[in-house]
């Protein structure tokens, strides 16, 4: 017994930490926001009638529109249209006073990433869902999950838990881009895709 | 069994094993090293559509066309506007971070009233109160003192608007600004100009509107006579590093060769009424005397001579340097009467007479109170004297102005920054800064149409902020507003039915005939445009005295500015560019002043080895210019391409960044005829 | 790095460069880890002992080193190679043959200093007896008795431990110095005594007749204990030896005579603990 | 990504033109968020992707002459010496453009390029980037700001690039126009001494002027094939470039 | 009090001196270390270096001290490899001297990076035909190396080998020795040959830059060989300054004298290459860049008199007096020998760095000046205090110089 102790209490750190690592550490390594306003995709589609390019659009410039401005909001929502707080919050603290909706861009690259939209929906003729989820049905927005370390979002980072192994986020990082892009024979230098 | 300090050790051990095999470690190395990207110290550029809008540059007289990329409103790059009349699509260094003048952080955002050696906040009525009850005031007693109001920058519709309130101010003087360019009632045919004699003028390097002229210089020869090495000099056809001073004797050098030679333009010449006292006075300066004055080989003038009317139509011209101030009046003669000589006045390549937007009514000439230089006031005869634009005052010489001021006397800066004249203010009164006033701009100078732009706002001014005009207003209780004056004007162009549209998006042109409505030309010009009209005004060629009349001045001008002074042996020679006038620039001007050696700075004086070896300096020591006026410190920079016994000293913004050449300035001193671009001086090191 | 890091492209450069790289990573890795697993072997069979009596030994200054043939004027100059234990020489059977002319007279002291021949000597100063009843008693001799003296902690083998010979037999501590004494001879250990016993240890031998040709006996021993007493001279400088050949005597308690480092030095130098 | 055929982008800058405004120096700092000068910066210390030096002819006045000599990264199309050192492959030259591209988010800041440059083209960030307070929205969101500790250098204002790619892009194009993609400085320059376009077609004015006559290129024995030409008319200019190193400039 | 840490018969000042000793190498290192924080926190702007002088003091010393510390794997393989039994007598200081300057070295590379924390990159992203990441690698590697090599020394400590464990290890370890040594061996080659070729490859530089041999400059050589050179040199004169300090003697004269001849040797080989190499730059590499060797040496303070104090003062005088058997046999002349092949690499090491970058390449450049920043020597000295610390640790606490017992003892 006295010899085998050592090993046991060697194989009890080691467990610790494994189970630490792979399970504690992605729940703490994000600090979890909620988004400014709760907005559903699924009532602006189906109640609104608005198509997705209502509002993410690629502009003539090449440029994408991204989320749009509170003015966007404001063509409609300048009164009351539902009956809901969320919406009443919203015309008071956003439209009312003109200030623009400081939304949590799950999707957002980092400042030195260039991604033209134009590139990869007109040219290569990408769908939408192949780097966002199906957004289109979604009833809620989702908190927003931020990296405490390098501070980017976990969608861009992408989820190393086990805990959800299974469903498991691609991510937008470099290496998933540069996956895609070998894939379909894309040579690229550094500055093609940063700036 | 308790835990021992082994079974711990072996513990934390099997721990470390495990903890290199979760991502924890992995995670963290690469988060932090992506951190780097966006740590503190790296600031986020604006998001949102980028949308490009056009205005026109006001920060010089050259009027440039001004394409603005800005991100939502915010203006993040400036661009020249491909083709435009008179810019041809270019900006200078100052006018490509003119954007960032607005957001500076010295900006005046509140009227200042001064106490002591600084100021305190005010409100503007109590300002326009200090101004009335002295108007009030001088009203009751008659007295025959001045309101003044010193214009930096003539001819914009505000400057209509001032004129016509002076009329009905008491004594109301209208002054123009000692080194502003003046809007000569000629423009110059540069493209097909064949010849440039400049005096100093800085031809390449910010004189006229710089589109024009570079695009020109394919064309045209320029014999630059000038004391220092300039841009100008340097990329000249010819260069004839000229005295200090001497610039008259040379003038008359040249048209003595010109005259003796026969090689003048006598059909011009017989429209001058003196011709012949000109030539008599010629006559004094054959190039040999030339020589001994100007210390250029006789020689060389002859050949300049030649050159000058040798190729086709020749212009002669004297432009005031931005720092170094105007040329004398009477060189200014010396120097004009070449261009009779070359009979380039009303004619091609030459100077061509142009008309004027045309006014709204009520502000015909009649109505308006007279351009006058500040020579021409008495001294010590201003009550009130009001700037507009006292940044752009950046380099004149406060002395200049000083002393025609009265003994008791209110001086109100309108400006953005508490920069030039504005520190001798009583009252700083906060201004729309660049792309915040909607205001005009007048033609430039030497475009030979009449021209009139938009400068549509592109920002909103900070609340306090207010234009000459608003001022004005509340000063006399009412007065129709800027903007509607403007409105009138456009109207009023639009019913003249003269000139065409030139629209900054795309370049096209539109007759003013085809425009529907005067609000479609207001809309045109506002969203980016000018309004040109080549259209020459009916002009005859009158009988003129070329001398006027100081003929004997002219002759002391011509023998030489500068008399010999053994206790000051040296000749200072200030001298500045356009870009850096404005008293406050852009930080990314430190690329240009401390980043590189392109420019000197306002904190430098330039020497030749030999004189710098004489005066006992050298390249970096720190060294006091000393006049009869003054002194200043600054550091020395050693140039093989100064004249030697000069002193070349840069009126402009330092390394630092900000713009104080009061010193040198005030040591240049004022001459009678109101210049200051030469002083004798002595050099010791500091 | 890797082939799967971008960056990486499968030509000669990254080949023969990484290449290089992980093949000398490998071998340090291997030689540590190999390192490791034995030394971790060796703990585990108990060998620490051999180990550290081979280094030691191996560290020992050369005139420590001597071959006892060498005391015993057989040969001129030779090196211990085999850790003083004889019974692995080669050369020690050739050189007892040698010897075996040799007559002996024995004497049981050296300058008056007691030096019993009723026992075997080790080159450590401790000596073995054998019992009537087989078992064998161990103790420090005259010299190392003086040199330790008295000492302040005694730490001696549990009872039933089996000890090899040049293993550290017991330790004792005096004067903030910890001093091992090497087995003399193989044994398991019956019963422990002490400084005021006369004796430290009693053995049982591993087999019926222990091996003793390792150790000094007779003339050898008191030839070899006359050059340790001259030895002794030559370290400890202070007067606490005395010229013994001149009549002297030697300090009864070398450790309280002395200074502390000096001490400690001398027990090193003597009982061949580098 | 950039045009499907493989281009090679440079410039021939006409130095009979050029005033040495600065207007490039300014244009460029503004393009790519270059940012002001630290008050304790230096010539040396300063970042400007675009410098504009002074060449004096070396005569005394009145003889005494100065050509302008505006300096970026002068792209490197052979033995480019700035790749080769780089241990991190944070620097390299893009196929499609002939653009050497430096990735400031890979750079360590070791500054080895820096030795390497004889063109002295590259720039070490000492300090953080600052702007006065309030004046980061004038930033051009086409370019990211860099951080201290990394090297910069001009990449042809590969931010105007994306944008002609981009807008190629919305129109279904993969060939951006020639005249959507100019960088700054060329296109600030007032005295239009600045030619720009793609050497590797034969028809472009660049590239014909630059096998013009009058026309070279910087340390042209070290075979740096670099992709920024000059030109001049004037003798003395060729000698003095010819005559090699270290003649101490007259201020500028 | 920490006697018993101290191996038996080694004769070590007292405890209280030895601090005293400490003290003022301990504030050296304290200061050093908050002018290091400075460039750490507040950026490299706390140096004197600038965009033209991109590499300044740090460099330089760096590639000096990595040279002197090269000792460390050229005795190694003589020991372990050659067998060179005698030199067993220097070998463990060498490696603590080895030890000492590739740590610090390292310490003072990554203050000299603008971004410390991507310096890994270079190991996930390599450039392989980057001279410095082969420097990266092999320094890296090999500093592992030497602490390998270090932890017999430590384990030997009479302290620590009361515990079994590492008493056995420490045997273990000594027996694979030869492998650990020849691994050094292996990659000293190389980081000393790529430091060298760190310049040697610089086409932009022509003072620097030299033709390849197969992949790598000329330097590539020359370093490898000088650092061989002066590395015995170096282990010599420590250890006449340690003895000097402590006032035993600690080996064999003739194990100086053979680290003398040694280094006599490689440097009379070294001084020959060189030489060849000068001539073919100047005739053959200089002129197809486009200039003339006599452009480089017009500036003052640097005119061909460094060549001249390089190659022949400090390189072939050296070595001369290093190969004469008579003149080494005196100590003043040995010692005088060994310093100056050390600063004659020293100053090879100065010029290859500074010299080549005060140097302008175009018309309108400048001969640049460079003084480092109190920053930056403070830095440094914290390495120097650093390496005086671990040494004099190592000399009291562990058996540096196996002969000294038995030199007391006659």
């Amino acid at each position: 017994m006295k010899n085998y102790r050592g090993s046991i209490l060697f194989v009890a750190g080691f467990a610790i930490a494994l189970s630490a690592g792979w399970l504690a550490f992605p729940r703490a390594e994000y600090e979890r926001q909620n988004q400014p306003i709760q907005f559903s995709h699924k009532v602006h589609r189906d109640k609104g009638g608005m198509k997705c390019e209502d509002c993410h659009a690629i502009r003539d410039d090449g440029t994408f529109s991204g989320i749009p401005a509170v003015d966007k909001c404001a063509g409609c929502h300048a009164a009351p249209m539902g009956t809901t707080d969320e919406e009443k919050r919203m015309i008071k603290r956003y439209i009312e006073p003109n200030r623009e909706i400081p939304w949590l861009v799950y999707a957002r690259q980092p400042e030195n990433v260039r991604f033209s939209h134009a590139f990869h929906v007109k040219l290569a003729k990408l769908a939408c869902e192949r780097c966002h989820q199906a957004h289109g049905d979604s009833n809620s927005l989702p908190a927003f999950e931020r990296d405490r370390v390098s501070g980017y979002s976990r969608d861009i980072l992408g989820d190393p838990s086990l805990a959800n192994a299974a469903n498991r986020h691609p991510g937008m990082q470099m290496d998933d881009c540069i996956r895609c892009h070998q894939q379909r024979g894309v040579q690229d230098s550094c500055l093609a895709c940063h700036k | 069994m308790g835990l021992g300090r082994r079974d711990l050790l072996k513990l934390v051990g099997g721990g470390a094993a495990g903890f290199f095999l979760t991502p924890v470690p992995w995670r963290l190395i690469d988060g932090v090293a992506i951190r780097t990207e966006s740590w503190p110290g790296v600031p986020d550029p604006p998001r949102g559509e980028v949308r490009t809008r056009y205005t026109t540059c006001t920060l010089c007289p050259a009027a440039c066309g001004v394409r603005a990329r800005c991100v939502v409103d915010q203006p993040v790059s400036l661009a020249g506007v491909a083709s435009h009349p008179a810019s041809a699509g270019v900006l200078c260094p100052a006018g490509l971070c003119g954007h960032h003048l607005p957001l500076l952080p010295n900006r005046l955002r509140q009227a200042l009233a001064r106490k002591g050696d600084n100021f305190q906040p005010v409100g503007i009525d109590a300002v326009a109160g200090a101004v009335a009850t002295a108007l009030a005031d001088m009203r009751q007693n008659g007295s025959a003192e001045r309101v003044a109001v010193l214009d930096a920058r003539p001819g914009r519709t505000a400057s209509l608007m001032y004129r016509r309130w002076l009329r009905a101010a008491p004594n109301g003087t209208y002054l123009l600004a000692p080194s502003a360019e003046a809007t000569a009632p000629m423009g110059i045919d540069i493209a097909r100009t064949g010849t440039v004699l400049s005096f100093g003028a800085p031809v390449l390097d910010g004189w006229g509107t710089p589109g024009r002229v570079l695009e020109a210089r394919k064309t045209f020869r320029l014999i630059q006579v000038e004391t220092r090495q300039s841009r100008t000099a340097l990329l000249a056809d010819g260069w004839l590093p000229i005295r200090p001073g001497t610039e008259a004797a040379l003038a008359l050098g040249i048209a003595n060769v010109l005259i003796e030679e026969k090689l003048y333009d006598a059909a011009a010449a017989r429209n001058a009424s003196d011709f012949a006292a000109y030539a008599a006075l010629a006559a004094q300066f054959p190039p040999q005397r030339a020589a001994q004055l100007t210390g250029i080989p006789a020689q060389t003038i002859i050949a300049a001579a030649h050159d000058f009317v040798g190729h086709g139509p020749a212009i002669a011209i004297a432009a005031s340097d931005p720092g170094g101030g105007p040329l004398g009046e009477d060189e200014q003669i010396a120097i004009a009467a070449l261009n009779v000589l070359s009979g380039s006045i009303g004619r091609e390549g030459g100077f061509l007479p142009r008309g004027e937007a045309s006014r709204p009514a009520g502000f015909e000439e009649a109505a308006l109170a007279p351009e006058q230089g500040i020579a021409e006031v008495p001294d010590a005869s201003i009550r009130v004297l009001i700037i507009d634009d006292a940044r752009a005052a950046g380099t004149w010489c406060w002395s200049a102005i000083e002393r025609k001021l009265a003994a008791t006397h209110i001086v109100v800066a309108m400006t953005e920054f508490l920069e030039g004249a504005a520190q001798h203010a009583d009252f700083a009164v906060p201004a729309p800064a660049y792309l915040e006033a909607g205001e005009d701009a007048p033609a430039p100078p030497d475009v030979p149409a009449a021209m009139f732009s938009l400068a549509g706002a592109l920002l909103k001014p900070p609340p306090e902020a207010v234009d000459g005009a608003a001022f004005l207003n509340q000063v006399a209780g009412g007065g129709p507003a800027l903007a509607d004056v403007l409105k009138q004007r456009v109207a009023a162009i639009h019913a003249s039915r003269r000139g065409e549209v030139f629209h900054y998006a795309d370049a096209s042109r539109t007759a003013v005939r085809d425009v529907k409505s005067a609000a479609d030309l207001w809309k045109a010009l506002e969203e980016g445009g000018c309004w040109i009209d080549h259209q020459p005004t009916p002009h005859e060629k009158p009988l003129f005295a070329i001398l006027g009349d100081a003929p004997d001045r002219v002759l002391e001008a011509a023998s030489g500015r500068l008399p010999a002074d053994a206790q000051f042996p040296l000749a200072l020679v200030p001298y500045g560019w356009r870009g850096a006038a404005g008293g406050a620039i852009s930080p990314i001007m430190t690329k240009l002043y401390q980043e590189s050696d392109l420019r000197p700075g306002g904190d430098t004086i330039e020497l030749h080895p030999d004189t710098a070896r004489k005066y006992g300096v050298a390249d970096g020591h720190v060294a006091i210019v000393q006049t009869r006026c003054g002194s200043c410190q600054r550091r020395v920079r050693v140039d093989e391409s100064v004249m030697p016994g000069v002193i070349q000293a840069e009126v402009g913004p330092s390394a630092s960044g900000n713009c104080r050449p009061e010193a040198l300035l005030n040591a240049c001193g004022v001459a009678g005829d109101g210049t200051w671009r030469l002083a004798r001086a002595s050099l010791r090191r500091a | 790095m890797f082939p799967w890091v971008n960056g990486f492209k499968w030509d000669a450069g990254h080949v023969i460069f990484l290449g290089a790289f992980y093949t000398v990573v490998m071998i340090v890795l291997a030689t540590v880890v190999r390192a490791l697993v034995r030394s971790r072997h060796h703990v585990r069979v108990e060998k620490v002992e051999a180990f550290r009596w081979k280094q030691d030994f191996h560290d020992l200054p050369a005139r420590d080193r001597r071959c006892r043939h060498e005391l015993n004027g057989e040969v001129d100059s030779r090196l211990c190679e085999n850790g003083f234990d004889c019974r692995s020489c080669a050369k020690h059977p050739e050189f007892v043959q040698a010897a075996a002319a040799r007559a002996d007279l024995p004497k049981g002291e050296l300058f008056g200093f007691p030096m019993p021949l009723d026992r075997l000597y080790h080159r450590g100063h401790t000596w073995v007896r054998k019992e009537k009843d087989g078992t064998l008693s161990v103790g420090l001799d005259e010299l190392g008795a003086r040199l330790i003296g008295k000492p302040e902690r005694l730490d001696l083998p549990e009872l039933g431990q089996h000890l090899n010979a040049n293993a550290t037999a017991w330790s004792a501590a005096r004067n903030g110095a910890t001093i091992r004494v090497l087995a003399p001879i193989e044994g398991t250990v019956l019963a422990t005594g002490g400084p005021d016993q006369g004796w430290y240890l009693k053995l049982r031998p591993d087999g019926p007749q222990p091996d003793t040709r390792h150790l000094l006996r007779d003339g050898e021993a008191v030839r070899w204990m006359s050059r340790e007493l001259d030895r002794l001279q030559l370290l400890a400088t202070h007067g606490a030896c005395p010229a013994l050949a001149d009549g002297g005597a030697l300090v009864e308690d070398l450790g309280a005579a002395l200074p502390k480092n000096e001490w400690a030095a001398v027990c090193g130098e003597m009982l061949l603990e580098p | 990504m950039a045009a499907n055929k493989s281009a090679r982008y440079g410039m021939v800058i006409d130095l009979d033109r050029c005033t040495g405004c600065g207007a490039c120096m300014v244009a460029c700092a503004i393009e790519n968020n270059v940012p002001p000068a630290n008050a304790k910066a230096t010539e040396r210390t300063g970042i400007t992707w675009m410098r504009v030096h002074r060449l004096g002819n070396g005569r005394p006045f009145p003889d005494s002459r100065a050509v302008f000599f505006p300096i970026l990264c002068q792209q490197c199309g052979h033995h480019t010496p700035c790749v080769a050192v780089c241990p991190q492959n944070a620097v390299e030259v893009d196929a499609a453009t002939g653009i050497v591209d430096q990735m400031p988010q890979r750079c360590l800041g070791c500054r080895y390029c820096m030795a390497a440059c004889p063109y002295h083209a590259r720039y070490f960030n000492w300090w953080d980037p600052a702007w006065p307070a309030g004046m980061e929205k004038t930033l051009n969101p086409d370019v990211a700001p860099r951080m201290r500790g990394v090297v910069e250098k001009c990449n042809l204002c590969h931010g105007r690039l994306h944008r002609a790619e981009s807008k190629a892009a919305a129109e279904g194009r993969r060939d951006i126009a020639a005249n959507d993609y100019v960088p700054a400085c060329v296109e600030a320059c007032p005295a239009k001494a600045i030619t720009f376009g793609d050497l590797a077609d034969d028809q472009t004015e660049v590239a014909q002027l630059a096998r013009s006559e009058g026309a070279f290129r910087l340390l042209e024995k070290l075979g740096t094939e670099s992709k920024v030409y000059y030109r001049s008319e004037r003798p003395w200019v060729h000698q003095a470039v010819k005559s090699g190193i270290g003649k101490e400039p007259q201020r500028g | 009090m920490d006697r018993s840490y101290i191996a038996r018969g080694l004769e070590r000042c007292t405890t209280r001196r030895f601090l005293m000793w400490l003290l003022p190498w301990t504030l050296l290192l304290a200061f050093g270390l908050y002018a290091a924080g400075l460039c750490l926190f507040k950026g490299l702007n706390q140096t004197n270096m600038d965009n033209r002088f991109a590499f300044g003091l740090w460099i330089f010393l760096d590639l000096t001290v990595i040279a002197l510390g090269a000792g460390a794997f050229f005795t190694g393989f003589l020991v372990y490899i050659l067998r060179m039994h005698e030199l067993k007598a220097v070998i463990n200081s060498a490696v603590v001297i080895g030890l000492v300057c590739y740590s610090g070295a390292v310490t003072v590379l990554m203050v000299d990076v603008g971004q410390p924390l991507r310096a890994w990159f270079t190991f996930w992203h390599p450039n392989v035909h980057s001279m410095l990441t082969e420097v990266t690698f092999c320094i890296t590697c090999y500093l592992t190396v030497l602490a390998i090599e270090y932890l017999p020394l430590l384990l030997k400590n009479r302290r620590l080998r009361q515990v079994p464990s590492f008493l056995v290890f420490e045997f273990e370890l000594h027996r694979v020795m030869y492998v650990l040594a020849g691994v050094g061996t292996f990659l000293s080659f190389f980081h000393q040959g790529s430091l060298g070729g760190l310049y040697g490859v610089l086409r932009g530089r022509p003072f620097a830059f030299r033709e390849a041999l197969g992949v790598w400059p000329s330097t590539f050589f020359l370093f490898v060989l000088s650092a061989a050179a002066v590395g015995p040199s170096f282990v010599l004169l420590t250890t006449w300054l340690v003895e000097k300090i402590t006032g035993h003697q600690l080996v064999e004269r003739t194990v100086m004298q053979k680290l003398g001849r040694l280094s006599g040797v490689l440097l009379i080989v070294y001084v020959l290459l060189k030489t060849i190499d000068t001539l073919v730059w100047m005739n053959r590499t200089v002129p197809g860049e486009g200039f003339s060797p006599q452009q480089f040496y017009g500036f003052e303070p640097f005119g061909v008199w460094i060549l001249f104090a390089e190659i022949v003062v400090f390189g072939l005088l050296p070595a001369v007096v290093l190969l004469d058997a008579r003149r080494r046999a005196s100590q003043a002349w040995l010692l005088t020998a060994a310093g100056f092949a050390c600063f004659g690499v020293a100053l090879n090491r100065f010029v290859m760095t500074i010299q080549t970058l005060a140097l302008p390449t175009l018309p309108f450049d400048r001969f640049l000046s460079y003084w480092p920043s109190w920053q930056e020597v403070g830095t440094f000295l914290a390495v120097v205090a650093y390496g005086v610390l671990v040494y004099s640790l190592s000399y009291r606490y562990l058996i540096l110089f196996p002969q000294e017992r038995d030199l007391k003892a006659r």
